[in-house]
């Protein structure tokens, strides 16, 4: 279990014409937890985009598995889950018809474990309310509910306590812990005071922007 | 919940491109049904653009007669254009569309699974209604069957380079005008082609030459515009 | 930062009503320069249907000529349709209107303020396109003349009626249609008079009492429509 | 010092045909901050906005200052700061122009305080930047910088930690402190655990929605 899923060699990445980070190096093995760090407006969601294969301003080099990113995209899509700032949740679709369209491009899942998914995001009872009626935490739930029946070993989560209640925030500090634990490895932005043992953290220095 | 070890899998075990399609184009259908207002816009429109000429220009049948099918493609072509950029928009905003790139099945044929469901539920129903339009703007029976086979080749046409269009356009947030100067240059060879077939129908000229070449735009739009609105997709998606 | 000690502020310590008139003004009519491209896009639309006619119906001068006119007000018509979902959406989505319905001044002189600013970035422009449009479709040069001044008193009876049911369908996800239906046929009398006008000119009939009679169209609509706005961007508030 | 700006008595709202909350009877008094607690979905920012006078769907009575909120309109819009989830922030517009239209409607303020309100919230250096292109956290602090030129007695944020980091969090708090202690009243709604010393807390049942 000591390869590194996903490594960065040399990372540089501008924006506006002002260097967001550059010479940033790091390896994500299985069974960790790595908390990006920094001010409002240092890179983190920039980081987690290039991480997740959404954005291309960038140099260095990227290596899943010990392969060139670039050559694996399809294994590298497979094995990988991003969730971010938007969650993907359309408002008009129900919490179970949402995760059923998310999960149908990805593996087939029965309707039942995701019933139960959604139960274990605090949304029993609200499986078949359209989502527009339900308050911005309960929809950022809708997404935290794919963590339950991913089998992706690389999550890439940007804020994901946003909107969420003291409740929900411990329930999803569990679920990152026991995901290490069980082999897979967690990428998380947060504004939150996370901190599990073993956490490896990466700190960006106050660059110009970052994405909305 | 999660039963299995993490571990990474193997790319065969997953959903098929198929079966993606699928979902893809069904979710676009069931949120437009879950949103029925949504479907009568480019309809109303449609409708609208035909009802102000008579209001507007002259009611007298002879010049509706000589002018009808044309508005009516014109109404039809403004129409699809201005329902574009719902194609991506709303994707776009909610997160769907990353999602959407980020699924491991190439994404030229999740696209096209996209187009197509614009395509149902904007230009098919503008063909469906045509007849009744056509009658309206006093148009003889034999020039409403053959303008109703040339929006129902010309349509998909246009949801297809309008597709190429509206993927370019994505990150911008004025994507309206810039989205009508790429597409419409490449919609005026199909206008001229369509009302071109419908005079020549009226006129009691073969038109067999004019759908023929019809197909072949529409042919050349399926296989050519899904690779170019995907490419255009993944740039939009890395500068937002 | 506070120097005063916290204490309720008597009214009349507060802005004027025709400062915080000239505030929002200016903020719309900033932001508007600021993202130059979607200033073209009314005028875009306007071009792209005046010049789509004479390819897709006839480019035959005596057919221009008797048609121009009327494509001209459709094409302005539906130029201001289509605009006018911005007018209070953009604000609507980033809390900009929340803070202008709690602003301690009278709501229907802010919103007369953003219908003002809405004309001069859609109306004015159309109008000051419309002789180079009306030579392009071979009207004569009285008749351009003419349908300018009608153009120029009809827009903004077009961007007031408008902004009334622009609030109104402020509150709803799919505002298209509704906004359609609610304001069509409001417009329609203000299209006939317009059209019926330069109609009248061209025959050498007199045109006074036509253009009085547009002239109390807009005074009606500058009276009324801002309280209608007002009242209903309240509900659409309270609904969302 | 002892009369409240705003008193409700028997407030109750209905959301979707459910019961958000009844009978709900609270003052707000100078010089005191108000914390609004609830799971997600139990109506905090619908009763923040019902305070506001945004949303008009509720029953019951609202006072300002003694008198019938309705009759009070005028004092009380001019006397009364809302913050909401969507910050009122042009993305188009530089901090500066968005502060200067944000007061324009209530106060004059000279472009040099607004300044220094900018740099009080950490975006010295940004103020003649588009907003477009600070991250969702500065845009925050943008509209927060208004708290540091606001002279309104009461004032109603909602969700006012929302993507600001440690820092800024600590800061708004001890904000808050001062301006209770200079006479000021405060109502908020937040996921943090906000604790001030003599804080009220208006505690909100399990309800099915809340605003988005």
């Amino acid at each position: 279990m000591s390869e590194p899923l996903l490594q960065a060699v040399n990372l540089q990445c501008e924006r506006d014409e002002r260097i967001l980070f550059r010479d940033l190096s790091f390896s994500v093995l299985p069974g960790t937890v790595t908390r990006v760090e920094g001010a409002n407006g240092s890179g983190k969601t920039t980081l987690l985009r290039i991480l997740a294969g959404l954005n291309d301003a960038w140099s260095g080099d990227l290596y899943w598995c010990g392969e060139p990113r670039a050559r694996q995209r399809e294994s590298f899509l497979r094995n990988m889950l991003y969730l971010g700032h938007r969650p993907g949740i359309k408002p008009l679709l129900t919490p179970m018809e949402n995760l059923r369209a998310l999960m149908a491009g990805r593996r087939p899942v029965s309707d039942e474990v995701l019933s139960r998914a959604l139960e274990g995001t605090g949304l029993a009872g609200y499986q078949n309310v359209p989502c527009r009626n339900l308050s911005a935490g309960q929809q950022r739930r809708v997404a935290l509910a794919r963590l339950l029946v991913a089998d992706e070993p690389l999550w890439l989560l940007d804020e994901v306590f946003t909107a969420i209640d003291a409740d929900g925030v411990r329930a999803i500090e569990s679920l990152l812990q026991q995901r290490a634990a069980e082999g897979g490895a967690v990428v998380v932005t947060t504004h939150h005071d996370l901190t599990l043992p073993g956490m490896q953290r990466i700190v960006l220095g106050g660059g110009l922007t970052d994405d909305e | 919940m999660t039963s299995n070890p993490v571990r990474v899998q193997p790319v065969v075990e997953g959903v098929g491109v198929a079966g993606a399609m699928k979902a893809v184009f069904l979710r676009d259908m069931k949120v437009a049904f879950r949103q029925r207002q949504d479907l009568l816009n480019p309809l109303l429109f449609f409708v609208m653009v035909v009802t102000l000429f008579p209001l507007g220009v002259s009611p007298e049948v002879s010049f509706l007669r000589e002018a009808g099918a044309g508005i009516l493609w014109v109404a039809a072509l403004l129409s699809v254009l201005l329902s574009l950029d719902h194609l991506f928009r709303h994707d776009f905003d909610d997160g769907t569309l990353e999602q959407l790139v980020l699924q491991p099945q190439p994404l030229f044929l999740l696209v096209l699974a996209k187009t197509l469901a614009h395509w149902m539920l904007t230009g098919l129903p503008l063909v469906i209604l045509t007849p009744v339009l056509g009658v309206m703007v006093h148009q003889p029976g034999n020039s409403i069957g053959i303008l109703c086979l040339t929006l129902l080749i010309g349509t998909p046409v246009l949801s297809l380079i309008g597709s190429i269009g509206a993927a370019l356009t994505l990150g911008l947030r004025s994507a309206g005008v810039l989205l009508s100067l790429l597409v419409i240059p490449l919609y005026i060879p199909v206008l001229i082609f369509g009302t071109g077939t419908v005079a020549a129908a009226s006129e009691g000229a073969p038109v067999g030459a004019y759908l023929a070449l019809m197909g072949a735009f529409l042919f050349l739009a399926l296989t050519l515009a899904p690779f170019a609105s995907a490419s255009a997709l993944k740039i939009s998606m890395s500068n937002s």
